[in-house]
């Protein structure tokens, strides 16, 4: 029995642990460093139907034990990641979920139709997290109804299982990923970033050229884990969990607190090994806690205890 | 490229806020090109959470020993300022392509150009030029004489001409100014340093041969984030990844 | 001139740093320290009509550069406050901000009617950050109209100025602040926690005993920065901003986001000393940027700047 | 109660996991309970946050100086035994109420018991017990033998009897196991270790004098932040703070 491996809509993953979409590029750069037949299952980076610029730099800047992104989407476009990097991904037998990102519904629709199709795409993470306020300002991911339009209008043309990959930006995550469930979603992914800002002392300029931007990495852990514990009583399809992860434990809790697979982002830019590494830590780790298989984990903090309240301060 | 925890075996402050410090480890045997960078992991927690990127300023394989030298200013460099001689520090690298040593034929002269921190990647450039029998005269520029530091170190390849801001030490104004009274003819440029000053280069040069090194803020450092890219001329949507495709470009190549 | 004074409804404040609300108790520990009159104000531990006790312990759990806690608004209730906390306080000549909290409207209108009569409370700061499910659940904090109404009620009540604390966990603090804000707010305090959870990796149980908490520390500076800097565009009102200061820079960059005062909570755990210390720092940090006084900081991000657009990743 | 940047002049490991640690500065002068506590901040960073609450297990007014044991397990701990002597610590302390020493007489016998990293503060307190001409005798439980740690050190007291959970050393089974079967007569109880323990000791003598060290997750260490509160019987609403009204406390003055 392979402790690791498990089934989730579309993907029978020998190891629950996959680089985020966005921190691993295509898996070039990180196949130079080792073998990407180790990974449970890569997600790449986001497309789109066109080829996309992105922001100007910087892109990226520091904050305590976090970082702050807004690369803009940039990538390739639907077409070049369909003619070169998937068919060179293809070379590994590693289930690929394509990361689908767009401006208006019809683009996500007209990427996941496409997309969907490639052999080793094995699922779908649509990256709702985006609320381009150039085009439209469609807030994909902050309005239950529109998120459970679009998953649904792409449910209807994808090949593959369709994730959707929630905004922790949101009063009530609940809300949204219930409504993306009954929309007819296979899974959900989360959590996106979080949004925020640095100031150049100096300057008094924002760091980032576009202002805001995503926060990741171990900051976040605990909006991360807060919202899977409380979405995974919620909800009944499976959930990868992501948001700060740099360790077996780190994985662990993300278990516990109700994921089924889990995603490693920041930290592959802290430590390129860190995927292989936390891969090959799980199995002594599963032994120090006492249990046979990782799905055992799932879930575990909650299947355990009592109702949540909060009351701040 | 790989990663690797590298010994400290020297570490010395040589100008205000200027520190170089000596890294032994097997990494050193890969570390070829001047002008190629690693990136450097300055605590094991994590905050500060990013790798900083430093530029190697002198390989030396037979001790399998690099030098490097950096400015202490916020607060991963100030953490790595700390580390005594006998700790270890965490590397990934080399990464990046570096200055083109063949781009200059042994008995021409090349012109390099160093702005501030910029200038220790020019060290080992120098080192590898003079070795292959290239002439080289050097501009170092320096906001003031207390933040000054290699040029006697510079001094033994070629010529060496200093410039400062504030006129404390060298010719007062910027490395163009000494190069508009000093500098006679060269066959190759080659230049590392604040962005206005690679700018005015490239203006001021058109039809030589130029070799500039680019900084931006990096993510992965290894060209799978996108955070590091630029513009090339004429495109709504090429790129290059200073990270990967640089930090080393031909003026041209990309847009500063 | 005092280059660090400022005035603010209510506030004649001689500097603009003062502990944040339940970081700082009633004051009684600190001044056994230094003396408070150094204090630009002192923003109280959270009052109920009642006593409270609040949650079980553990109440804290440490993160990566940040701390959860669910105290649970333990406070000695509204009688002891306004008999032995507050008469205590005035010993100082610090103006005090009465941290107001409640389960229903009714509490919050009653202690607000009482606590704004004590001679040294200035201004009032509604806690409307508490979505105390377990009576009654209503989500002051998250629904504009109802945060709106609590403030039109306590405002007619209220001796003295009324600020209302801003949560954090939202997707629009846009529409909450400017809500507020059209309900007759005098000034907006934010941001309060963000809801995070850690889980033991030797348990599966949740740290905390209440489970969930609320996260607070330089983790959360980023999203602070953030949410003032968009505030603080979109209302005329001022903003005391919090969330993560630990330094005289951080004061500045709250400032430039948009804040006109600002307020130390979690570290004040870390160096009981902080609020001092900047105090003392802000001159020669103002002298370093070429400021004559900290007014001129604020909003000096986006008086200069364009408008934020973010597309995420 | 200050803050203080602490000097370590002695550092070292002496059971598995476990630390002796020196510190040396003018806080010691403030120092006098045995039981009470300091909080020491592990890094000038920001991560981990927040600081440690370590017990005082030796003070030494003459050298200015004082001893902490601790279990190097988590983040913060495991940082803190990685400094080296001449390193300096930020130590906030000294911090709440130890235990009393005038609550035995000269010539009564104190029973002092203590579980695991529960051990340290016994020593000063059995220090200051016999140089009042308090008999004390010494109950330490620990997990197993590898980490035990001062039953050597405690002997020159009194009577020292050791129980470890597996038997590896002393009597096999817990602290209360040893009582059962070794302790006789005393007068007063003083004891600081896991809750359980301390449970099992409230119920087995209550109608002796016991005083019991408590621990809770702390924010603040000063009682400002109603992080570590516990209950007080019989009421709804009051309470004390292990951090300034402890963490010694008498039995039955708090709910455990
Ligand atoms: C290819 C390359 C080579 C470099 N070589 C050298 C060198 O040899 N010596 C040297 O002193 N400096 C060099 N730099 C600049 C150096 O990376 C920054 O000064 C350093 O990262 C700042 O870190 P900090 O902890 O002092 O600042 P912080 O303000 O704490 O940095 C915060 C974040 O911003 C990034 N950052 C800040 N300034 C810069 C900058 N100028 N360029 C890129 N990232 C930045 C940091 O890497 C970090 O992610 C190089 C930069 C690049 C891109
Ligand atoms: C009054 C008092 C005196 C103490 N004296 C000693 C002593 O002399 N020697 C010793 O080894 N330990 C002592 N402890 C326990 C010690 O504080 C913890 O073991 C330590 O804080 C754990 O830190 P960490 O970095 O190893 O763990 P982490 O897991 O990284 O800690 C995370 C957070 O939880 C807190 N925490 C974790 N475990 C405990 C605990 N058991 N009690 C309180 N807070 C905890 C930490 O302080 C920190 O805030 C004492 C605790 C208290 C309250
Ligand atoms: C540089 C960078 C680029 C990212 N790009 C994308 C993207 O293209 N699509 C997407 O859905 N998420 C993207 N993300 C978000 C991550 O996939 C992940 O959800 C988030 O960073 C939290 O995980 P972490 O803390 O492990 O990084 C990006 C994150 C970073 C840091
Ligand atoms: C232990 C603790 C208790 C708090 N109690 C209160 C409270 O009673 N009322 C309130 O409005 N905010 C309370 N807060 C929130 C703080 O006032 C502040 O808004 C938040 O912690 C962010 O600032 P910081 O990162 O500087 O701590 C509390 C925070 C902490 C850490
Ligand atoms: S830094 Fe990641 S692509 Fe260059
Ligand atoms: S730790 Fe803050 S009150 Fe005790």
């Amino acid at each position: 029995m392979n402790r690791l491996a498990v089934e989730l809509p579309g993907l029978s993953l020998k190891n629950p642990v996959m680089p985020a979409s966005g921190c691993f590029g295509f898996g070039r750069e990180y196949a130079k460093l080792y073998d990407l037949n180790v990974l449970g299952a890569i997600m790449i980076k986001a497309t789109t139907l066109e080829p996309r610029f992105g922001n100007p730099t910087p892109r990226v800047a520091e904050t305590p034990s976090g970082m702050l992104n807004a690369i803009g989407l940039q990538n390739p476009g639907l077409e070049k990641v369909m003619e070169e990097e998937l068919p060179w991904l293809a070379q590994y037998d590693v289930p690929i979920i394509a990361n689908v990102a767009g401006s208006t519904m019809e683009d996500y629709v007209e990427v996941a139709k496409h997309i969907s199709k490639a052999p080793n795409v094995h699922a779908l993470e649509l990256n709702i997290s985006c609320p381009n306020v150039k085009k439209g300002g469609i807030a994909f991911g902050t309005v239950p109804e529109v998120a459970a339009e679009l998953t649904k209008l792409v449910k209807e043309v994808s090949e593959v299982p369709v994730y959707v990959k929630l905004s922790p930006n949101v009063t009530n995550i609940v809300e949204m990923a219930k409504a993306i469930e009954a929309a007819g979603a296979d899974g959900l992914t989360m959590i996106n970033t979080l949004l925020g800002m640095r100031i150049d002392v100096k300057t008094a300029e924002p760091i980032l050229a576009n202002r805001t931007g995503g926060l990741s990495g171990p900051a976040i852990k605990p909006i991360a884990i807060r919202m899977i514990y409380e979405v995974s009583q919620a909800v009944s399809i499976p959930i990868i969990g992501m948001g700060g992860i740099q360790s077996a434990e780190d994985v662990i809790e993300f278990f516990y607190a109700g994921a089924s697979a889990v995603a490693v982002g920041t930290a592959n830019f802290i430590d390129p090994f860190v995927c292989p590494n936390i891969i090959a830590e799980l199995p002594a780790l599963l032994d120090e806690l006492g249990f046979d298989h990782i799905s055992e984990c799932t879930g575990r903090s909650w299947k355990k205890g009592g109702p949540t309240v909060y009351c701040g301060a | 490229m790989k990663t690797e925890k590298m010994t400290i075996v020297h570490h010395e402050r040589i100008a205000k806020n200027i520190y170089q410090i000596r890294l032994a480890g097997a990494l050193v045997a890969e570390m070829n090109e001047p002008g190629q960078f690693v990136h450097i992991k300055v605590t094991e927690q994590a905050n500060p959470l990013l790798r900083r990127p430093l530029s190697l300023c002198d390989i030396n394989k037979e001790a399998d020993e690099c030098t490097i030298i950096y400015r202490a200013e916020g607060a991963g460099t100030t953490l790595l300022s700390q580390k005594r001689p006998g700790e270890m520090v965490d590397v990934l690298g080399p990464l990046g392509n570096g200055f083109p040593i063949e781009a200059a034929k042994t008995g021409q002269r090349a012109l390099l150009v160093g702005g501030g921190i910029g200038v220790p990647p020019l060290y080992e450039l120098a080192k590898q030029l003079v070795k292959k029998g290239v002439s080289v005269t050097i501009v170092l520029g320096f906001q003031t004489k207390e933040v000054a530091f290699y040029e006697r170190k510079f001094a033994s390849f070629g010529e060496t001409y200093v410039a400062t801001v504030d006129g404390s030490y060298g010719t007062k104004g910027f490395v163009t100014d000494v190069i508009d009274t000093r500098i006679t003819s060269f066959d190759v440029l080659y230049a590392c340093g604040p962005k206005p000053m690679l700018k005015a280069l490239e203006q001021k040069f058109p039809n030589k041969e130029v070799y500039l090194s680019l900084e931006e803020r990096m993510g992965c450092g290894i060209g799978a984030c996108f955070a590091c890219v630029c513009r090339v001329p004429d495109s709504e949507t090429a790129y290059k990844k200073v990270c990967s495709d640089g930090p080393v470009f031909k003026a041209g190549e990309v847009v500063l």
